[in-house]
């Protein structure tokens, strides 16, 4: 088998495989919350049958999917403002709560979307730049900062190619050291101590390939 | 006899001054009290500082109050989408905006509510948002020190409310409200229902009435779906 | 009128003309904790159809009476783990709410039993030396810092008629500067910047008698 | 499918090691978990630290513990009445009294739950409880920092639980046990009426199940007449 280029004959995870992929490494128990955009996705793809609580960062534990459209109580959404439902079980508390729970590591896993994660478990999430125009952060620090584990789901690079797995993060921190493992449309990656170790790789990915649109060095493990 | 109740939001907002810090409840505009924020446009006062964790996209009322030049600062973790009211404001230099992450407004809030001046917090170290505040070491791991957030007045959306302003809120409407209920000087309340006393289990009130100044019963409509 | 000895001709006050002089003072729509020993005394005093909300610091605004002993909910206790009942508008929570409550200054009036009062308003409630056998504190030095106001309810002197309202707290103190206002069997006093004040005295109690039996300096104002 | 439902006290209690501290839910007896603390006796763990506002006059169970000699530490507001099993140990010098003002235990067992490693506080200061701790200037008035109390099991004791270990409470019995219940690494709950997923109103749990690692389900007696 040869090494061939990364547009060669690379079948690169598409969104909702992204989202599968993750889904597939949480397991029954935990407790979840999920950021805006590609983290949505997660939820369908969980296994029928295995229960996993998702939170959401307005105050709500238990949150279930999106409403048919003519049975929406509009008086519950989630942190992107859409519609939800509520599962058996679940509870509603106020804000000082639900970032009490976030701060003090009681959520088993946040999964975050991100413009660059570095080698260090630094994530770069909410800012491009030191000027933006209006600047936002919502609970990104606080989820990043108090999650016992941070998962990143992102594309691997930028639309233009550009690396955003690096070796130091060139866009303003949403936290340090934090990032425990990196789901892209190429790989699954941990940060680890010893820098970033590849678990697994879209079909068609090679090591090498990986490494040629990612800045930061990457090993393989097992 | 306790009697919080008002007939009107005029009566509601009454005697709110220039240059308060204002707590306003909801997250998006769910729970955001609407007509509280009317009667806040008609009552006049300026230079107000808005604690809100969004900018009002959405809101059929804070971005009027943007508009009419009324605020002077907002402290806000999201103000995105960004409503034009706000943005061509804050261009201008006209607004001073705050950004607080969302867990830490929360709890400076409920800092000022519970006497507690000043805490510790791992969110935001290390990021542009700690930037000339305090740093502490605690068994290993840097804190940002973060200070009470006290208000003047406090805006909320209720559910359900008695005449000595015990509250229940529904759903994800409760959000901020509980949390800025306590910690102002002038809590107000507008609220769907309105109950008698004795009617809410004591065991599910959600705000005691204690951190209530003023109630008023408006029958609003539910939030729009989204 | 002649001046006369305090063992003379005076009428102190009795335990229930002391809480009922103190709920006089309580008006319509006060938020009061009331510590153990002589303060439970003042909810029978308080007039009939004047709301007055009592708070039980482990958990309870809108404290009743105590209950028919053939009608007693056993989960119901005060913070002297008497049961209670809950009035009409009750409202139940958790530890750390309800000294958030106290700590935040939301209760308009705490009333305690002290051993000492001093002329700064420093309060002594909790002990009685540096070595007691096994010492108990309570919630007696939040409710004191947390307060909007402070009222100490005692007898004047000590069973052996030392002072208890001075000029310096003898005993370890619950809180520095913070009583408003004493009541006792003989007087009631404000704490003001220039020092106690008497406001009130019981009959036939002279300002001289009364300054005999107080180590600190009194005025009579009014 | 989550299930923290455990069969019996034993399994309920099984694993607390020697050393632990141990937070215990409890105003009094009101809300204390007698057959859990029973379990902690049979369990056989020692050198404890026992987090409690009373040192166990009128429980049936927490002077046992004392009396056996398996408490190294005492955490506590109030321990009068003192159960002379305690008081024996204590002027033997063979236990050790943490003697904490009552909010600022709450306040620091919240603080190890929601992740802020130090609060300042206004209580105790000026007292000789706030002896050889840090004391701060915010706004012209003084306060003490306070550092957060971690456990590393919590006893509580619920009125309703479901499989998730969602949690209510009756009355008074709430007390410190929400409080608890957020910040131990083990969480052991005994309630006294198990109910379905589902059947506890989402607006009124007091404790969410993502605190809760264990359920036992303990048809214990009310508490007695006081």
């Amino acid at each position: 088998m040869t090494t061939r280029g990364i547009d060669d004959v690379v079948k690169p995870w598409d969104r909702q495989q992204m989202a599968a992929r993750l889904a597939r490494d949480i397991p029954e128990g935990w407790y979840v919350n999920l950021g805006l955009g590609l983290p949505t996705l997660i939820p369908d793809y969980i296994p029928e049958g295995r229960e996993v609580v998702f939170h959401s960062e307005n105050g709500v534990l238990g949150m279930g999917p999106v409403p048919p459209k003519d049975h929406v109580d509009t008086w519950l959404v989630n942190a992107t403002k859409q519609n939800i439902t509520l599962v058996k079980g679940a509870s509603l508390f106020h804000h000082a709560d639900s970032f009490g729970m976030i701060r003090g590591g009681h959520l088993d896993l946040c999964v975050l979307g991100a413009y660059e994660v570095a080698e260090n478990g630094d994530i770069a999430n909410w800012a491009t730049s030191q000027n933006d125009a209006v600047p936002a952060v919502g609970g990104a620090m606080d989820l990043s900062a108090g999650s016992k584990r941070l998962w990143v789901l992102m594309e691997h690079t930028t639309k233009d190619g550009l690396p955003r797995i690096v070796s130091r993060c060139a866009y303003p921190l949403t936290a340090a050291c934090v990032v425990k493992r990196v789901y892209t449309n190429l790989a699954v990656i941990d940060v680890t101590e010893r820098g970033f170790e590849v678990l697994d790789m879209a079909p068609g990915v090679t090591l090498e390939s990986l490494q040629a649109c990612t800045e930061a060095k990457l090993r393989r493990v097992g | 006899m306790i009697d919080k109740r008002v007939a009107s939001i005029a009566d509601a907002v009454a005697g709110v001054k220039d240059g308060s810090v204002v707590l306003l409840g909801g997250f998006g505009v769910v729970g955001q009290p609407q007509e509280l924020l009317g009667g806040l446009i008609e009552q006049g006062a300026r230079d107000l500082t808005i604690v809100s964790n969004n900018a009002g996209f959405g809101s059929p009322m804070l971005p009027k109050l943007f508009a009419l030049g009324r605020v002077a600062k907002l402290i806000c973790s999201f103000p995105r989408p960004t409503p034009p009211a706000f943005e061509e404001l804050f261009k201008a230099g006209k607004i001073t905006l705050e950004l607080v992450p969302q867990g830490t407004i929360a709890e400076r809030i409920r800092a000022a509510a519970v006497g507690v001046p000043a805490f510790y917090t791992p969110t935001a170290v290390g990021t542009r948002l700690a930037e000339g505040k305090e740093i502490r070491e605690f068994d290993g791991r840097n804190y940002v020190m973060e200070r009470a957030l006290h208000a003047d007045v406090a805006l909320i959306q209720a559910w359900r409310a008695d005449r000595w302003g015990n509250l229940t809120y529904r759903g994800t409407g409760r959000n901020f409200n509980p949390v800025m209920a306590m910690a102002a000087s002038l809590t107000i309340v507008q609220t769907r229902h309105m109950v008698e006393l004795g009617e809410l289990d004591p065991e599910s009130i959600v705000t005691p009435g204690i951190f209530v100044n003023r109630v008023v019963h408006v029958e609003s409509p539910d939030p729009p779906p989204a």
